[in-house]
């Protein structure tokens, strides 16, 4: 029966509901107290979902067994792998976050259901199969997430977090609707299937209109320049548990949305898009990297890092090609674990009040204080710049390789004289850590949790990651197939 | 032949005992390990070199070690004796041989002694090194050896400023003249594939009128090669244009400037025009320069020592000089001529050097002749050992009779350059024959301000510090009258109640060794090197032209005496200014005092060299490194992007204003950006 | 040796060790440290004489298909296998140079060093294009490190400028190796030694890779950065920056730009010669002004491995085994001027020329040392500097008797730039008393000149040492330079009427 | 009967209303929320416009969920709005911009 | 012909609704030129047929929507005579910008092409069939066809109105409620306390 194997396909997505309608129950139940056993319970169920998950992406699940609902769902190896990270990084969040709130006395028990709810959505953005599924998938996502971005109310900054994201997010929703009502009309249809088969030939300027609206709608989700404005303002004043959620799995599912919209719907109309992602794939580097140098705020650092690896992550998709979608999903793997690293490491920079010490120039002389932490954070940073033997160098790897293979030579040769710039601010935080001399505000310890993620985020990090290099490969390779495989 | 082995590695042997055992070593023990390894060296070396003479003995190759393979490119350390090497291994070991035993009594009061024979035995070696070179880069091994020690005797006293400038300037001029040397063996290894010097010797003929691209340019092959080669020589033998460190070298110890300055080592560059005389027998344009260069040296220093006043100085211009006269005679074909009078040269040379340390050192290291005078008496020994040297250079000698050694030789090298017969010819023998004539001026100059006349010591600081210091000890014994009387004494002689006193034995014994080689070498060994029919003696060392000894033996009578005239006119003008008519030299320098001037600053080559090399050369530095490196490297490069790149971050955080409405101004503007891109496509 | 992973547990000795120096007392990373090297270093000699000179081109070859996109794939040649003695031979003279003067931070410090180790030695012995660009740009962390944690008082700027220089250059290799595995469809070192790549490509990929071995080496203009990461770097940082790491730049050359791309070489020699010219004028003339030990001796690197540029260029044996001898020397006399300086400056804490003087008198046996690597920097034959220079030289003087003789004045220069500096260090009075008092080598200090001096001399007298592994390997290189050969300037031509025998010999000499 | 470019040109003006409400007000947030309204009312005449001329009902569904959203968005903003104007006491525009650079 | 008069009649009113809606200095007076607007392009739904959501915009935005914002702007009692209509810095580039933005999409989606616009061809799949209500309709498609996206809208309104809530809801913990049980349970001895304080003591209460 067509509609159970539908059912089958969305269980992931089914499990989250169900469950997390239930816990909604819990909490409204037992309160707050309860918000540490439903952070728990949401993370037993984001792995339950990923385990659901898995098979499909070590299957390399494609073509039409894997449509949902009439092709407006797709489950297949490519959406599998998308999952796998958004639910790692919403189960990392879930578990630091409590700490965190606890500290400053804000747990609520919402706020693990928001994250699951927020996964369900992305969930349906890399399933997403036709715009509308996208447009809901794409909401969901983004109502929890300025949720959680102003979660810590008392917070001014959190607050303006929340507005600002909402405002701006609210904007690019509507340019994201525009241009899919004008995909709508001039192609006749919300499937992403039929776009891609409309889109042979000469393409109507409408539809034309449609695509860069809808690019420069999900340029804003993944923060793409000159899209990004709102991210260094979001990161700094959101809950840091949240900027760990924003910098990991919306971008993640971002990311894989773009690659849906651009590789599927707009497949055959590469050329109208390609010249508008290089360029915003440039903007993106210089700008992440120009705006991190005159930080003084570790998060706000994080903010332009996250749009510079942006910038990098599309010279993948500006190939086009099967090689460069799988480059991406590798340097988003690999980008979430650099980013989930050091924000743990942020995590844990407190001073002896449990407040949040965020200025970079209070970590001088960290290396003594504190050497284990500032070796983490310089590995992650050394990683983030993609200095090799450390793993984040693979990322920038694949994705070169990848634009050397479609001759995008100068693009690639560009990006990479470019993120020497980037080079510049990593290098600045260890400096400020080895170099200068010790201020020792940093005080705090951390929780057995962190320090287990931590310690994996960095393992794979290390130089350790490159034998992961072949899982990867194999995997993203089966992703980037599925996404390539109708077409 | 392994006694060659012993020869020139014995000193080496001793020189790291000596040097690295140092103070721990103990000073006699040192002394006595350097100086018998030389006597041992030198005792074998003889027996060769007679050998030679014989006529009986070979040449031979002894190989020691691979040194070099590389591609076509091979080379050995391997030590050839022939016939040449053997003339420079009596000299070499001789003279450094009493040059050690000198340096007992000369450096007696010196507390670094072990260091300094130490030097001595490895300069030694690598002159061994050189003159047995089997082929051109062990040649240069030697060359840069001699070079080393050279600048290590130079600055011996180290905390000399003086003595520090000159090792350096030593060094890095013979590294001009190495230069050429270096550019030589590329060049030579191009043309013929090897640097053995046999194999080249015996291909060079084969290379005459071919032509070579250098610098652009086509020239004949072996011109280029040789002239390459002779800037080297230049170099090492202080000619004309690369000579200025040769004086400044006499600022090391004076037995360093017997050894090294005048009896081997700067004779290195002769011995190598005429171990490659075949090479330059096929380019006569390289030996029309050998030729000029050595005429034009051999003028230029015999002016300049004309109005020198210090001893060591005079002798080293007239090293200077004397090498000259070897580099025409190589320049003119006489390679037996060029070697015969460095044969003779070397012994006379150190002699008169030797006898100049003796003077100095009676003279408490006072080296100004103006302040000398009247020493005949005080220190006999050494005025008649300085005589001798002197009847030597001026080349006293009767025709067919009997001349002390440079009379042989240098009469060979000007009649050859005579029966040369050509313009050149002509030009280098005028210029001998006036050179000749200044040799005698100011070697007789010499030994009259040194040892006739009144003593003018009196002025000399050196002679007035030695007072003063032996008085201070006095003034404890005798009081302050007896000083007084002291001072009441100098007026009256000028000798400021100094005495000199005669050197130690261990000093006259090489003064009189080499006082006899002064007067002999040439009468005995003329017959060997430049007489008629020693090809057999040369066994094809070097390019010995029979027809060149037919030449000299019937050049005009007078071009005989001419030599003998004008040592005696300058032994009269000499005794005529000096012991005669004391005014004189003023009156002359007032006369003529732009000469005097431009001969006492020695042509003024140091001050045109600062002008034009060292001063424009710091300057540069300078500039390339302030303004080049930093000023446009640096500003432009690291400096320059680091520049902008914080001006690209300035601009991108006054971007991120923090107002909602200007953020979504940029998205507009990337919206607006993006469709007026895909309309304009 | 067969089958067994020598290169790999060459490797791992110094990176395990390097996590042991950040797990151990402070005090004892040092002898940690002291013992990982010597460890290497005996792995390094049983390397050497297990390899088979004139055997397989490659040797103690290893292959583990680990990863994605490259593998780990280690081997080593002649060529490697001198560079790499070079490096376990200097590592434990830079722990034994940190030994007392690095007094914060012991643990980290030695396991930066450690790192260094095993990073250098995965250059030399990479197989696998990707694995070497991944070991060579690896190597600035450590050093930015060493520079920025441990350096002199301008120490940011410098270990900025240095990483941010050189990763600036690397960059753009790695596109050039993306495109060349692309159209090669391999990783394979050896293979692509033999690859022949279209000409027009072979144009911009040799720029590419030039651009990183030219700051790697570092070839005048854009060698700013050397100077002031010699300066602020400490003694053991400066060791092996100036023996190891610079010839990486060299190593990459004749392992990458000359076989791989040997038209886009002969293309590019002029461009060589010239920035090669300039360096040795320049940068000589620059060390002649300077006041400060390291920065002079920092420059007279740039000089040094100008003579490496023009000798690799000149596309015959003399000139590739040549550059090679020079680099191994260089390393050698460079680390152990460098050591000299440090020598002096644990004692007196100032790098100023002016501040010391006579130290002869109080010296004696530093002042021999400093002489006798002197001297060797400077060339003199009997020593390493010399043997280098000398077939560099004349292997260009082939190609071109006017870069010969430009780059010959160095020879000049370079005595007349370390005598003055000799002169104002070792000569002269003593008019400084704290110099004046300062002591004699100590018992370690002598530790570490000792072998270095006597390699120095070694190489000198014998290099046949360190040719014979090499000359197998220069050989096929110049076989396949051959056909790409430029022609030299200084080609003879037969004068009229010569046997014929003269005329074959005559050109034999010129080719 | 009309065609479909009225109704284009109709929705392009109110999209360009709204985007410029966004920016061309700085003294009111509540403002802002209105011209996201504007802009979303802009794409909904489009979707009906399209799925009549269309044809196709899919316009219309997408209009209504469309109108859900925006119903959540504007529930969430204007709480959003409302602890923001708790924290600081001000909803103008220009004072929202303690964070920048 | 009453068809092209409503047409026009609609967009007009819409269009200047809209633009009074962001330029009122008054918030309220935008809220209310805003329900304008949407009354107006209901109607100009209505016009091509789509009755259902017409009926839903004024329902949903009228009803709701509309009303929240006037809610919300009554509560946060701002004081409208500070918030004068001010023209931002750049605000001339702002503008411009926008009518390029209009101009190009007036050009690129009416006037590009000859011959009016070409639309996409529909499959037909989700068209209204004849016998169909436009209510009917779009029920059957949503309740079949789009089940699964309206669950998920239905998610989207519960995360909506958890948001809106957690953001919002105070704990009023200085206010007394009252607790009968409490109040019913109080004996006399509980609420008075014999003290007997010492002579110059006082009481502590």
């Amino acid at each position: 029966m067509d509609f159970a194997r539908s059912l089958a396909l969305v269980a992931p997505e089914t499990l989250l509901s169900v469950s997390g309608l239930i816990l909604l129950l819990v909490a409204a139940w037992a309160g707050d107290k309860a918000s540490r056993a439903i952070s728990i319970a949401a993370v037993a169920v984001l792995t339950a979902c990923a385990i659901i998950a898995a098979p499909a992406l070590w299957g390399g699940a494609m073509g039409p067994q894997t449509e949902a609902f009439g092709g407006q769902f797709r489950a297949d190896a490519f959406a599998a792998y998308g999952k796998l990270l958004i639910y790692a990084s919403a189960g990392v969040t879930l578990m630091v976050a409590p700490a965190f709130f606890d500290r400053v006395k804000a747990m609520r028990a919402e706020f693990p259901l928001l994250i699951m709810f927020a996964s369900i959505g992305m969930g349906m953005m890399v399933s997403a199969a036709d715009l509308l599924t996208l447009y809901i998938g794409l909401e969901l996502t983004s109502l929890a997430s300025y949720v959680l971005a102003s979660f810590l109310r008392v917070d001014e900054r959190s607050a303006e977090a929340g507005l600002k994201y909402f405002v701006l997010g609210s904007l690019a929703s509507g340019i994201l609707l525009f241009g899919m009502s004008l995909l709508y009309g001039f192609t006749g249809s919300t499937s992403f299937a039929a776009i891609h088969d409309a889109m042979t030939g000469e393409m109507a300027t409408g539809a034309l209109f449609g695509v860069i609206f809808v690019l420069a709608g999900l340029a804003f989700k993944i923060s793409a320049a000159p899209f990004h404005m709102w991210t260094p303002d979001v990161y700094e004043g959101a809950p840091t548990p949240v900027t760990t959620f924003f910098s990991t799995a919306p971008k993640v599912a971002a990311l894989g949305l773009m690659m849906r919209v651009t590789l599927e719907a707009f497949g055959n109309q590469v050329f109208a898009w390609q010249q508008v992602v290089i360029f915003a794939s440039l903007l993106s580097i210089v700008i992440g990297a120009l705006g991190a140098i005159g930080q003084n705020n570790i998060k706000r650092l994080m903010a332009y890092s996250s749009i510079n690896n942006v910038g990098f992550i599309l010279i993948g998709l500006a190939t086009a090609t099967q090689a460069g979608a799988s480059a991406m999903l590798v340097y988003l793997a690999i980008y979430v674990a650099m980013s989930v690293a050091g924000f743990v490491v942020i995590l844990l920079l407190r001073d002896e009040n449990g407040d949040a010490v965020e200025a970079i120039s209070d970590l001088a002389g960290l290396s003594k204080t504190r050497p284990w932490l500032a070796l983490s954070l310089a590995m992650v940073m050394f990683s983030l710049a993609g200095i090799p033997p450390l793993f984040g160098f693979w990322g920038k790897f694949v994705v070169f390789q990848a634009a050397v293979q479609a001759d995008l030579i100068i693009l690639a040769a560009i990006g990479i004289a470019a993120s020497v710039i980037g080079a510049f601010y990593y290098l600045k935080v260890v400096k400020v850590m080895y170099f200068d001399e010790a201020v020792d505000k940093v005080k705090g310890t951390g929780e057995l949790s962190h320090t287990v993620i931590l310690v994996l985020a960095l393992l794979v990090n290390s130089p350790l990651g490159y034998l992961l290099t072949k899982c990867l490969d194999t995997l993203a390779g089966n992703a980037a197939a599925a996404l390539f495989f109708a077409y | 032949m392994s006694s060659i082995l012993i020869i020139v590695f014995l000193p080496l042997l001793a020189a790291i005992i000596a040097g690295l055992g140092n103070k721990q070593l103990g000073m006699v023990p040192a002394k006595v390990i350097t100086t018998g390894a030389l006597f041992i060296s030198c005792a074998l070396s003889w027996p060769i070199f007679i050998g030679f003479l014989g006529g009986h003995a070979e040449a031979s190759v002894t190989p020691v070690l691979d040194w070099v393979k590389s591609g076509n490119l091979d080379f050995t350390w391997a030590l050839r004796v022939d016939t040449l090497t053997a003339v420079m291994l009596v000299v070499i070991t001789s003279v450094s041989a009493l040059v050690h035993l000198y340096s007992w009594g000369y450096m007696s009061e010196e507390p670094d002694q072990p260091r300094f024979f130490a030097y001595l035995s490895l300069f030694t070696f690598a002159m061994l090194m050189l003159v047995t070179a089997d082929n051109l880069v062990q040649m240069f091994f030697g060359w840069e050896g001699v070079g080393l020690a050279s600048y290590l005797l130079i600055g011996f006293w180290f905390k000399k400023p003086s003595a520090n400038a000159a090792a350096m300037k030593a060094f890095v001029v013979n590294r001009v003249g190495d230069l050429g040397f270096m550019m030589g063996i590329f060049g030579t290894f191009l043309v013929f594939g090897t640097v053995s010097i046999p194999a080249i010797l015996e291909a060079a003929p084969g290379m005459a009128g071919s032509t070579i691209g250098f610098l652009g340019g086509r020239f004949d092959t072996m011109t280029v090669l040789c002239i390459l080669l002779f800037i080297g020589a230049m170099g090492k033998s202080a000619q004309l244009g690369l000579h200025t460190w040769l004086p400044d070298a006499m600022e090391g110890p004076t037995p360093v400037s017997a050894l090294i300055h005048a009896a081997t080592m700067v004779t290195a560059g002769v011995f190598m025009v005429c171990r490659l005389s075949p090479m330059f027998e096929v380019s006569p344009t390289a030996l029309a320069m050998v030729t000029f260069v050595g005429a034009m040296t051999c003028i230029f220093a015999a002016t300049v020592g004309t109005t020198q006043t210090d001893i060591k100085r005079v002798i080293a211009y007239s090293t200077c000089s004397q090498l000259g006269y070897m580099f025409f005679a190589a320049g003119v074909g006489a390679y037996g001529a060029s070697m015969f009078h460095l044969f003779t040269h070397a012994f006379f040379k150190a002699l008169l050097f030797l006898g100049a340390g003796s003077v100095i050192h009676a003279m408490h290291h006072e080296q100004d002749m103006r302040y000398y005078g009247g020493l005949r008496k005080s220190i006999p020994l050494t005025y008649w050992a300085m005589m001798m040297g002197t009847l030597a250079i001026t080349g006293v000698g009767i025709v067919d009779v009997f001349g002390f050694a440079g009379f042989y030789s240098k009469d060979a090298i000007l009649e050859a350059a005579y029966a040369k017969g050509t313009e050149l010819g002509y030009f280098a023998f005028f210029l001998g024959i006036f050179a000749a004539l200044l040799t005698s001026f100011y070697s007789w100059r010499l030994i009259f301000l040194t040892f006739f006349g009144k003593p003018r010591w009196e002025q000399s600081e050196h002679i007035q510090h030695a007072v003063h210091d032996a008085h201070g000890h006095d003034d404890h014994a005798h009081g302050h009258e007896e000083h007084a009387h002291a001072h009441h004494d100098e007026h009256s002689d000028g000798t400021a109640g100094y005495h000199p006193h005669e050197s130690p034995l261990n000093m006259l014994i090489p003064l009189g060794v080499l006082s006899v080689g002064a007067v002999l070498a040439g009468s005995v060994f003329h017959h060997s090197f430049v007489s008629e029919g020693t090809g057999h003696f040369w066994k094809g060392s070097l390019i010995f032209a029979e027809h060149t000894i037919h030449a000299m033996h019937d050049v005009p009578l007078w071009v005989k005496w001419a030599p003998f005239a004008v040592m005696a006119t300058g032994l009269l003008i000499a005794w005529y200014a000096y012991i005669k008519n004391t005014k004189f030299p003023a009156a002359f320098v007032d006369q003529f005092g732009f000469l005097y001037k431009f001969l006492l600053n020695k042509w003024y080559f140091d001050e045109l060299y600062r002008a034009v090399f060292i001063v424009p050369a710091m300057w540069l530095g300078r500039v390339f490194w302030k303004v080049m490196d930093q000023g446009v490297i640096d500003r432009f490069g690291p400096n320059g992007a680091a520049w902008v790149v914080a001006q690209g971050s300035r601009a991108a955080a006054k971007l991120q204003s923090g107002y909602l409405y200007s953020y979504a101004l940029v998205m507009l503007v990337g919206l607006v950006g993006a469709i007026s891109w895909v309309i304009a496509q | 040796m067969n089958g067994f992973p020598i290169l790999s547990l060459m490797l791992l000795v110094p990176l395990v060790a390097a996590v042991a120096c950040l797990v151990v007392p402070r005090e004892q990373a040092r002898s940690v440290a002291l013992l990982a090297t010597f460890v290497d270093f005996a792995l390094g000699m049983v390397l050497w004489a297990n390899y088979d000179i004139g055997g397989a081109q490659w040797q103690f070859t290893e292959s583990a298909a680990l990863f994605a996109g490259f593998s780990w794939k280690l081997g080593i040649d002649g060529i490697a296998l001198m560079l790499i003695a070079l490096t376990v031979f200097l590592m434990p003279v830079c722990i034994g140079a940190s030994w007392l003067s690095i007094d914060k931070r012991q643990g980290e410090y030695y396991a930066a060093f450690l790192l260094m180790e095993t990073l250098m030695i995965g250059v030399f012995a990479a197989q696998d294009l990707f694995l070497f660009y991944i070991m060579f740009e690896a190597g600035l962390i450590p050093m930015y490190l060493i520079i920025g944690v441990w350096g002199g008082a301008d120490r940011i700027y410098a270990s900025y400028k240095f990483f941010l220089y050189t990763l600036l250059g690397s960059v753009l290799m790695l596109i050039a190796m993306f495109w060349m595995v692309n159209e090669a469809g391999t990783t394979d070192i050896p293979t692509l030694m033999a690859y022949n790549f279209p000409a027009h490509a072979q144009t911009w990929l040799w720029l590419a890779f030039f651009a990183s071995f030219a700051v790697k080496m570092p070839m005048w203009p854009v060698h700013t950065w050397l100077p002031d990461a010699h300066v602020q770097a400490p003694t053991g940082g400066s060791v092996i920056l100036a023996g190891v790491l610079l010839k990486m730049g060299g190593y990459g050359f004749i392992r990458f730009s000359l076989p791989m791309f040997p038209e886009a070489s002969a293309q590019f020699a002029p461009l060589i010669f010239g920035m090669s010219m300039a360096a040795v004028v320049i940068t000589s003339l620059i060390a002649l002004v300077q006041t400060d030990m390291k920065k002079l001796i920092a420059y007279s690197s740039v000089a040094h491995m100008a003579i490496v540029t023009v000798g690799l260029f000149a596309f015959n044996i003399q000139g590739l085994e040549g550059s090679m001898i020079v680099m191994l020397s260089h390393g050698l006399v460079a680390g152990a001027l460098f050591l000299c300086v440090g020598v002096i400056y644990d004692r007196l804490h100032t790098r100023e020329i002016d501040r010391y003087g006579g130290l002869s008198t109080n010296m004696p046996r530093y002042a021999i040392f400093f002489l006798l690597f002197t001297m060797a920097s400077i060339g003199l034959p009997g020593t390493s500097g010399f043997v280098g220079e000398f077939l560099s030289l004349l292997g260009i003087y082939e190609m071109s008797s006017w870069v010969a003789l430009v780059c010959t004045t160095g020879i000049i220069l370079g005595a007349a730039y370390m005598l003055y500096l000799y002169r104002r260090v070792a000569y002269g009075e003593q008019k400084n008393a704290d110099a004046a008092a300062m002591l004699d080598l100590d018992k370690r200090e002598w530790a570490m000149m000792v072998p270095l001096a006597a390699v120095v001399l070694w190489m000198g007298v014998y290099p046949e040492s360190f040719l014979a592994p090499m000359r197998k390997d220069i050989a096929t290189l110049d076989a396949r330079l051959a056909h790409a050969k430029p022609h030299g300037d200084a080609d003879v031509k037969a004068g009229t009427g010569k046997p014929a025998a003269e005329e074959h010999s005559a050109h034999g000499g010129a080719h | 009967m009309i065609g479909i470019e009225h109704y284009l040109v109709v929705s392009s003006i109110l999209f360009v209303l709204g985007v410029l409400g966004i920016f061309l007000n700085r003294k009111n947030v509540i403002i802002i929320l209105m011209a996201i309204e504007l802009i979303l009312l802009s794409v909904n005449i489009n979707f009906v416009a399209f799925s009549a001329f269309l044809g196709d009902l899919v316009g219309q569904v997408f209009a209504m969920f469309v109108l859900t959203v925006a119903a959540g968005e504007a529930a969430i903003g204007l709480a959003i709005l409302v602890i923001y104007f708790r924290g600081r006491g001000t909803i103008a525009v220009d004072d929202v911009n303690r964070m920048k650079g | 012909m009453i068809q092209v008069i409503a047409f026009y009649l609609f967009a007009t009113l819409c269009i200047f609704s809209g633009a009074v809606t962001i330029l009122a200095r008054n918030p309220v007076h935008s809220v209310l030129w805003l329900i304008l607007a949407f009354f107006n392009a209901a109607g100009l739904m209505v016009l091509v047929g789509a009755e259902f959501i017409a009926m839903l915009l004024v329902i949903v935005y009228v009803g709701a929507v509309a009303v929240l914002f006037l809610f919300v702007v009554m509560m946060l009692d701002i004081d409208f005579a500070e918030l004068r209509a001010g023209f931002i810095k750049n605000f001339p580039l702002g503008l411009a910008l926008a009518l390029v933005l209009f101009v190009e999409l007036f050009i690129g989606l009416v006037v590009h092409g000859a011959g009016g616009v070409q639309l996409g061809k529909a499959s037909g799949a989700a068209a209204q069939a004849a016998d169909m209500s436009n209510i009917q309709a779009i029920g059957a498609l949503l309740y079949s066809k789009y089940l699964f996206l309206f669950e998920a809208a239905g998610l989207v309104l519960l995360v909506a109105m958890i948001g809106a809530i957690v953001l919002t809801h105070r704990e009023r913990s200085g206010t007394k409620g009252q607790n009968i049980a409490k109040q019913n349970a109080r004996r006399p001895q509980d609420a008075t306390i014999n003290m007997q304080p010492e002579t110059g003591k006082g009481v502590q209460l």
